[in-house]
């Protein structure tokens, strides 16, 4: 085992009554890296990101992070060993705040117990302070610092990404999963974002598995990217590579096709 | 104003009408003698809470009929309250009765649980209450100022037990009670104690609960085990069906029953699967005496129905309580002054509760339509119970008991 | 300090109301305000698993008959002898019952909370209506039980229960389930429940271990509801197996919804609402309850989200207001 | 044995009168996920129908099979209307807030019908005529089933397979299962979700009439609460059977009247309303979406 | 033929379209592309009044739908195959087709039109009588399209048929639009595929964040830079 491997996926294959989600799927992760993980819609980018997480148990293989098994356990544990993650459909709680979305996210770092929060005491009040600080410190890496007491759900889109991002990191993984932190937003949001991302893991010494659309953001920033179409890695490499790979393109864009115009054109 | 805001206002409007009228609902503004009714006008057991107020009214109308509704130059007016057949509403409506209208005395209630609930309100305010017809034996041990008007479970149980033994002559019987209703499963037991006492078995004991519609699977059982009689000590609402339902699996034997059956819909339910089924009860409608003709009448005039057992224990319940007041308006009409509406918390209504509690407790031989009633030491009415016969789908006097 | 300073307050208060009120009020009034505090425990106790954590229990009337029968059992062959005892060493009446009181409550008020946890593990493997339909079926057979048990009374009821619930007593439990509701609002326990309503999913993947907090909220939920359950039995001094059906459950949520999911003060105030509005009802006799369902029926059209929504009405917001201003 | 078959007969006479309920409340809820709580006082309220129709049409002096349909008939068309009047004054307003509001709405709609009952019928129990005279046919070996038995049987049957038919075969059945899978997508089609929601309360009062006829034949006794346990019960066949699932409501349904019959003969009847509760958790515990209910993944 | 002008729509407090204009006239392939997260499913669903709008317009033939409830606007003749998420899984192929025909009362036509679809679509002959929910995610994509077809509607928007599907099936489908669109009927078609797209419409516009960043000629859009950019990275 190499233990520059974070995370090894290990011939993992996932299947949904007839549909194969993930076909036998290997792929490893550095310490440290910023892998990109990209396919067309409906290649299952989203399907690896939740039996990594947990959400999912793989019908067969083994997915490894530190060297140790976390297939089948629940997402909650694999979040405390140190994977979070974030969503593409954004799951923000709905009802709190933007600190508080992040409080919950630092929920198992927490060192007061439940008697101490009833019993309001000190412990309590130097816990829930510390865990105050850092979430405040977060939303100020994001620039979320004027969002604080403001409601999830009323937060521009954008916000919404990066406050998704910054409840991720309260968790203080060292494995992020990031789901199309980029979808939805424009191209100066997105540029500001990827810059962001490398900020972060620099500063956080995280290692990162991005699911993105947005090639731009992708080929920017990653080192390494693994392609996935219908379930199967196609390809994996530097982004150039990947860009001049022709399987990649016809994944992408599709044959080039001859058709007759469409009258009025 | 848009439609939403109106909706809001009405409903803050009704609120704060109902409030108010809750709050100004006991400042009676003329002397008048206020008795409290609580029983259950929905729920459950409505219809016994019904029966009970029917009763009483007629008693009222007779009172109003005969004396101008006033005794002792005072109106009487009876406040009814709903206790929705649930224990603690039972507690809060007494509260409400007592406190918010001044009752004098408190008539009700049908179930021992809410008599259970209500009586020691009334004990500890000092406020005379009559049970018409609560059947558990504690219901009068909550105090002094606790009584009923009907006989106990222990009573009818014997009775029921001996006339099985005795005048039918049989030794075998299967019973089917109600496990959710204190009153059946009381005059099972005491069925049970004095059959098996006489040399009679119990081949087998069904349970069903109040409120059930199919009886097949208990009868079913019974069935397998060949009694010679079922014994059903429960309400109409079920003997009926479970008359019917039994014939329909082929049992012949006959159903013997308690007060609990008196009621014209019992006929009506069961039709023919009724013949030849015996029960116990305080009257026999067919009994030409005047006093329960005349109160048929009046009932039937009012309700184009006959009366419940209920209904009848209800009207005497009401009568045995005008009779007292009556009494002490005649005997100590200084006294009786006290029991006046205004008076309320006063020591002379105090002095005027207790000597109507007295009075109430040395009824003796009251011609009821329910029986001729001695209320005993222990607060107890004693009165013979009769035995009916149901022959051609008429109910018919059989025998009656003495205690 | 400050907090223990705090809790002697409002124990004087408390005591002081205590002689007071019965001699402002009449029995009937004491008794709603009573029943009132008994209604607002039960429903901001039941806000915990709806409102707070966004699970669909309906069988709070079981809870609440565990506490209930529990406690009462307790004080009729245990804490009866102790009052007893104690009176006869010369003790003070009060003392000795409120002390034999507290360990009834907190008997029932256990066993509640253990069945809570019973009921709460089901809720790993199932969600929303199928939940729902467990917490009532649970609710029913309690019942059920309880009715074909002899010991407790079975369907004759069980009277004689010592009636040494007071005002002060239903005050302090009100108190207690107040502050421990929004203690755990505001610790990071409250924020994972919170966090389960918005997105179990979400919440799963940030790390709260959803398993265990759902079934932390029916267990201090169901303890709540064992304490109002235990309340009620030594106030009204006799329970019957009928108080706790599934219409009893189905008031609590009323009041929870009405009141606005998760608003600990909107729970409060519906409880009031409806505890009293019946009793205002009153004079239209028949039509009491009838224009009771309306009003329930005309409450949801035009407030579906409750009387508050989301929102709390304390003294917190003037607090925060105050705090904002010398900041 | 015979006692034992004979309890089976009386279990699945009750069983398909659960299933009758059951119907209602799964067909509403796998369209509006809405738990119908006043489902049960509509049946309550189709028995008072047949009472009065039965008692306009002098049916207790002259019984005639003729009759007995109109009563029937007029039942169903009655409650019908009430389960439209009930969706578009009650429901429909509320479709859009929680479920939880839809909910607490519903429990009004049940406790208005309760107690306008009350208020209307009286509280005293009603005694249904006997429209068909009981007769007993015997099965052998000891069993016997009455011909009321049998109508509530075959009359529960002719429906469930008319329910099923136009559910699998008519236009708006299929638009009603279009509609409970997906609304959004249904409108796509043309369809109007408004229409079919109302149709498919409809059609389940209608059902929930028929089967408080049907119960009210063979037990007469009939009052204004006698809705709330079967309704129950109905409800809990509907989520054992896995609830939105049609075939499974009658399953669920028969599996209760059977389980329920043979508690009350052999274990004690005092648990019968227990046993119901008990079984459910039991089934639930081991499939968490209902016998024939399929669990559903929900999309991360 | 179909105006949509100025259109803002808000899911709770996102602003979902920034104001959007968008138009087809008759007879035309008109392609919307962008991002996920543009807005382009968002815009179908306002036009077919899935979704309120908080301001703007669209006008059918000249009458305003804009608050007309979705089912009256199939009636209308617009008609939209939603992506393949959106087919009835619980029901068979057949029946899935047959709700497109939900509006139409001549039996003899819908069973002629079926069998067109049938025609059109061989696979989805084969597999009539299985439910929906078993078929393969590229036969499911087909009967979103072919339901559309039995409705005969004048206008079809069509939400990413491509999506997810294997390149043969893919030119199949985009072949069979051209077709329908031959058969005089409007088209409006959200893709990610961009090539596929454009080669086949006369228009197009590039969505971005709820906005219209480009619109033009669908050859021209082909060539422009920035949509390329836009699509494989710089």
């Amino acid at each position: 085992m190499n233990p520059d491997v974070l995370l090894e996926v290990d011939r993992v294959t996932m299947q949904f009554g007839g549909l194969k989600a993930v076909a036998d799927l290997q792929l490893e992760i550095g310490r440290g890296e910023l892998v990109g993980l990209i396919g067309p819609n409906g290649a299952g980018k989203t399907t690896v990101f939740n039996f990594v997480t947990g959400v999912y148990a793989p019908t067969v293989g083994r997915v490894l992070f530190e060297g140790r098994a976390i297939q089948g356990l629940r997402p909650h544990a694999i979040a405390k060993r140190g994977v979070t993650r974030t969503f593409q459909n954004i799951r923000l709680f709905a009802s709190r705040c933007c600190r508080d979305n992040v409080l919950i996210a630092a929920h198992h770092h927490a060192t007061a117990g439940l008697s101490d929060a009833l019993l309001r005491n000190r412990r309590f009040a130097e816990d829930e302070r510390g865990m105050r600080d850092r979430a405040d410190e977060l939303l100020g890496v994001m620039g979320l610092t004027e969002w604080a007491d403001t409601r999830a759900t009323e937060l521009p889109y954008g916000q919404q990404r990066r406050l998704e991002i910054a409840r991720a990191l309260a968790g203080r993984p060292r494995l992020l999963l990031l789901d199309e932190p980029a979808a939805g937003l424009n191209p100066q949001e997105s540029e500001q974002l990827m810059r962001l991302i490398e900020d972060v893991r620099r500063r956080f010494e995280l290692t990162i598995l991005l699911i993105e659309h947005d090639m731009k953001v992708v080929m920017g920033i990653c080192r390494r990217i693994a392609v996935l179409d219908y379930g199967i890695k196609i390809a994996e490499g530097t982004p150039d590579q990947i860009r001049s790979d022709p399987r990649v393109i016809e994944a992408y864009l599709g044959e080039e096709v001859t058709v007759p115009r469409a009258k009025g054109s | 104003m848009t439609s939403r805001t109106l909706l809001r206002l009405s409903v803050v409007a009704v609120l704060a009408s109902g409030l108010i009228s809750a709050g100004c609902g006991g400042s009676a503004s003329k002397d008048e003698l206020v008795i409290g009714e609580y029983g259950s006008l929905t729920g459950n057991d409505a219809t016994f809470g019904q029966s009970t107020k029917n009763g009483v009214e007629v008693a009222l109308e007779e009172l109003t009929a005969q004396k101008q509704g006033k005794i002792g130059g005072l109106p009487v007016r009876v406040q009814v309250e709903d206790d929705q057949s649930k224990a603690e509403e039972a507690a809060t409506v007494v509260q409400k009765l007592i406190n918010q209208d001044r009752a004098i005395a408190v008539l009700g209630e049908v179930a021992s649980s809410r008599s259970l609930a209500g009586g020691p309100i009334c004990q500890n305010a000092g406020v005379p209450m009559i049970s018409p017809s609560s059947t558990n034996p504690r219901v009068t041990q909550v105090g002094d100022y606790i009584f009923r008007m009907c006989f106990l479970d222990q009573f009818q149980g014997t009775v029921m037990a001996r006339f099985t033994a005795q005048n039918l002559k049989l030794r075998k019987v299967a019973i089917l009670k109600d496990s959710k209703n204190d009153y059946s499963v009381g005059l099972a037991r005491f069925f049970t104690e004095a059959f098996t006492g006489l040399g009679g078995s119990i081949v087998t004991e069904q349970a069903y609960q109040s409120g059930d519609n199919d009886f097949r699977a208990q009868l079913t059982a019974i069935k397998a085990k060949n009694p010679e009689a079922i014994v059903v000590p429960g309400y109409y609402t079920e003997a009926g069906l479970i008359a019917r339902q039994a014939r329909e699996l082929g049992l012949k034997q006959p159903l013997i029953g308690g007060d609990g059956w008196e009621s014209e819909k019992l006929i009506e339910i069961g039709g023919d699967a009724l013949n030849g089924c015996v029960y116990t009860n305080h009257w026999a409608l067919d009994l030409q005496e005047p006093r329960l003709q005349a109160f048929l009448k009046t009932y039937r005039d009012k309700y184009q129905g006959d009366p419940d057992a209920i209904g009848g224990l209800a009207y005497d319940a009401a009568n045995v309580l005008f009779g007292a007041l009556e009494k002490l308006a005649e005997q100590d009409p200084q006294t009786f002054k006290g029991l006046a509406s205004s008076k309320a918390g006063s020591d002379a209504r105090k002095a005027a509760e207790k000597r109507l509690r007295d009075l109430i407790a040395t009824t003796t031989s009251y011609p009821g339509v329910t029986g001729t009633i001695t209320l005993d030491e222990n607060r107890n009415a004693s009165k013979p119970a009769v035995v009916i016969e149901i022959k051609g789908g008429k109910k018919t006097y059989n025998s009656s008991f003495n205690p | 300090m400050k907090q223990l300073a705090g809790l002697a307050l409002i124990l004087g208060v408390l005591g002081i109301l205590n002689f007071v009120l019965p001699q402002a009020l009449n029995p009937y009034f004491m008794r709603v305000l009573m029943l009132c505090g008994i209604s607002v425990v039960l429903a901001v106790s039941l806000n915990l698993i709806n409102g707070f954590t966004g699970q669909f229990s309906i069988g709070h009337a079981g809870f609440m008959a565990v506490g209930a029968y529990g406690s009462a059992m307790f004080s009729l062959h245990v804490g009866a002898g102790w009052v007893r005892t104690l009176e006869s060493a010369g003790a003070p009446e009060a003392a000795a019952q409120g002390l034999a009181l507290l360990v009834a409550l907190m008997v029932g008020s256990v066993l509640a909370a253990i069945a809570g946890y019973l009921v709460g593990l089901p809720s790993l493997r199932l969600r929303g209506d199928y939940l729902a339909i467990v917490t009532l079926g649970f609710g029913e057979i309690i019942r059920v039980i309880i009715t074909n048990v002899d010991a407790v009374g079975a369907a004759r009821g069980l009277p004689g229960i010592p009636g040494w619930a007071n005002f002060f007593w239903v005050g302090l439990a009100v108190v207690a389930v107040v502050v421990v509701s929004r203690r755990l609002a505001n610790s990071t326990h409250g924020r994972a429940l919170f966090a389960i309503r918005d997105d179990e999913i979400a919440a799963e993947a940030l790390g709260v271990d959803t398993t265990r907090y759902k079934v932390l909220a029916f267990v201090i939920s169901s303890f709540f509801a064992g304490l109002a359950g235990g309340l009620f039995a030594h106030y009204n001094a006799y329970l019957h197996p009928n108080s706790f059906t599934f219409l009893k459950s189905i008031e609590v949520i009323a009041m929870v919804v009405l009141g606005g999911l998760g608003s600990i003060s909107g729970s409060i105030l519906a409880a009031i609402l409806l505890t009293v509005l019946p009793e205002a009802l009153r004079s239209a006799q028949e039509l009491r309850m009838v224009i009771y369902s309306l009003m329930l029926i005309v409450l949801m059209i035009t407030r579906p989200g409750g009387l508050l929504g989301n929102r709390e009405i304390s003294l917190d917001f003037l607090r925060r207001r105050r705090s904002a201003g010398r900041a | 044995m015979s006692e034992f078959l004979q309890q089976l007969v009386n279990g699945v006479t009750w069983g398909s009168v659960y299933a009758l309920i059951a119907l209602g409340y799964t067909m509403v809820y796998g369209i509006l996920r809405l738990i119908n709580f006043a489902h049960g006082d509509v049946y309550m309220l189709g028995a008072f129908f047949g009472f009065f129709a039965a008692r306009f049409l002098n049916a207790a002096r002259d019984p005639s099979p003729f009759k007995a349909l109109l009563v029937l008939l007029s039942a169903m068309v009655a409650c019908g209307i009430i389960g439209i009047v009930m969706e578009r004054a009650a429901y429909k307003p509320v479709r859009r807030s929680s479920r939880l509001a839809a909910l607490i709405t519903a429990i009004g709609v049940s406790l208005l019908l309760e107690n306008g009952g009350i208020l209307l019928f009286g509280p005293d129990p009603k005694f249904f005529p006997q429209i068909i005279p009981a007769r007993n046919i015997a099965l052998g070996m000891g069993v016997t089933i009455s011909n009321q038995q049998i109508l509530i049987l075959s009359v529960s049957l002719v429906l469930m397979f008319a329910l099923r038919f136009i559910v699998l075969h008519t236009r708006t059945g299929k638009a009603m299962q279009a509609v409970s899978y997906n609304p959004m997508a249904a409108a796509l089609m043309g369809i109007s979700v408004d229409r079919i929601v109302t149709f498919t309360f409809m059609l389940g009062s209608m059902l929930a009439a028929a089967a408080g006829v049907l119960v009210a034949l063979q037990n007469p006794k009939i009052e204004p609460l006698m809705g709330i346990m079967p309704g129950l019960k109905a409800f809990v066949a509907a989520v054992l059977g896995g609830i939105g699932n049609i075939p499974g409501a009658v399953l669920g349904g028969l599996v209760m009247g059977i389980a329920e019959v043979l508690v009350v003969g052999y274990v004690s009847p005092t648990y019968r309303d227990a046993i119901a509760f008990v079984l459910l958790i039991v089934i639930l515990l081991v499939r968490p979406a209902g016998i024939l209910g399929r669990n559903v993944a929900e999309k991360v | 033929m179909l105006e949509v002008r100025d259109l803002d729509v808000y899911y709770g407090a996102i602003h979902a379209l920034k104001g959007v204009s968008v138009r087809a006239e008759s007879g035309e392939i008109v392609t919307l592309i962008g991002a996920n997260g543009a807005g382009k499913t968002t815009l179908l669903r306002t036009i077919s009044g899935l979704v309120p709008s908080r301001a703007g317009r669209i006008t059918f033939e000249g009458r305003d739908i804009t608050k007309m409830p979705a089912h009256e606007i199939v009636g209308l003749g617009i008609s939209q195959a939603p992506e393949g998420r959106m087919v009835f899984a619980n029901l068979t192929a057949e029946v899935n087709l047959e709700l497109g025909a939900y509006l139409r009362r001549d039996r003899a036509g819908i069973l002629e039109d079926r069998e067109r679809v049938y025609t059109l679509f061989p696979r989805l002959k084969e597999r009539r009588r299985q439910s929906a929910g078993t078929l393969s995610g590229g036969e499911q994509q087909l009967l979103p399209i072919g339901r559309a077809l039995l409705w005969r509607p004048r206008l079809v928007l069509l939400d990413e048929p491509s999506l997810g599907l294997a390149p043969l099936l893919v030119r199949e489908i985009f072949r069979t639009i051209h077709q329908i669109n031959r058969g005089g009927v409007t088209v409006l078609l959200v893709e990610q595929n961009a090539h596929m797209a454009l080669s086949i419409a006369s228009r197009g516009y590039v969505l971005e964040t709820g906005h219209v960043r480009l619109e033009d000629r669908a050859s021209a859009l082909l060539e422009n830079p920035e949509v390329k950019s836009a699509y494989l990275g710089g």
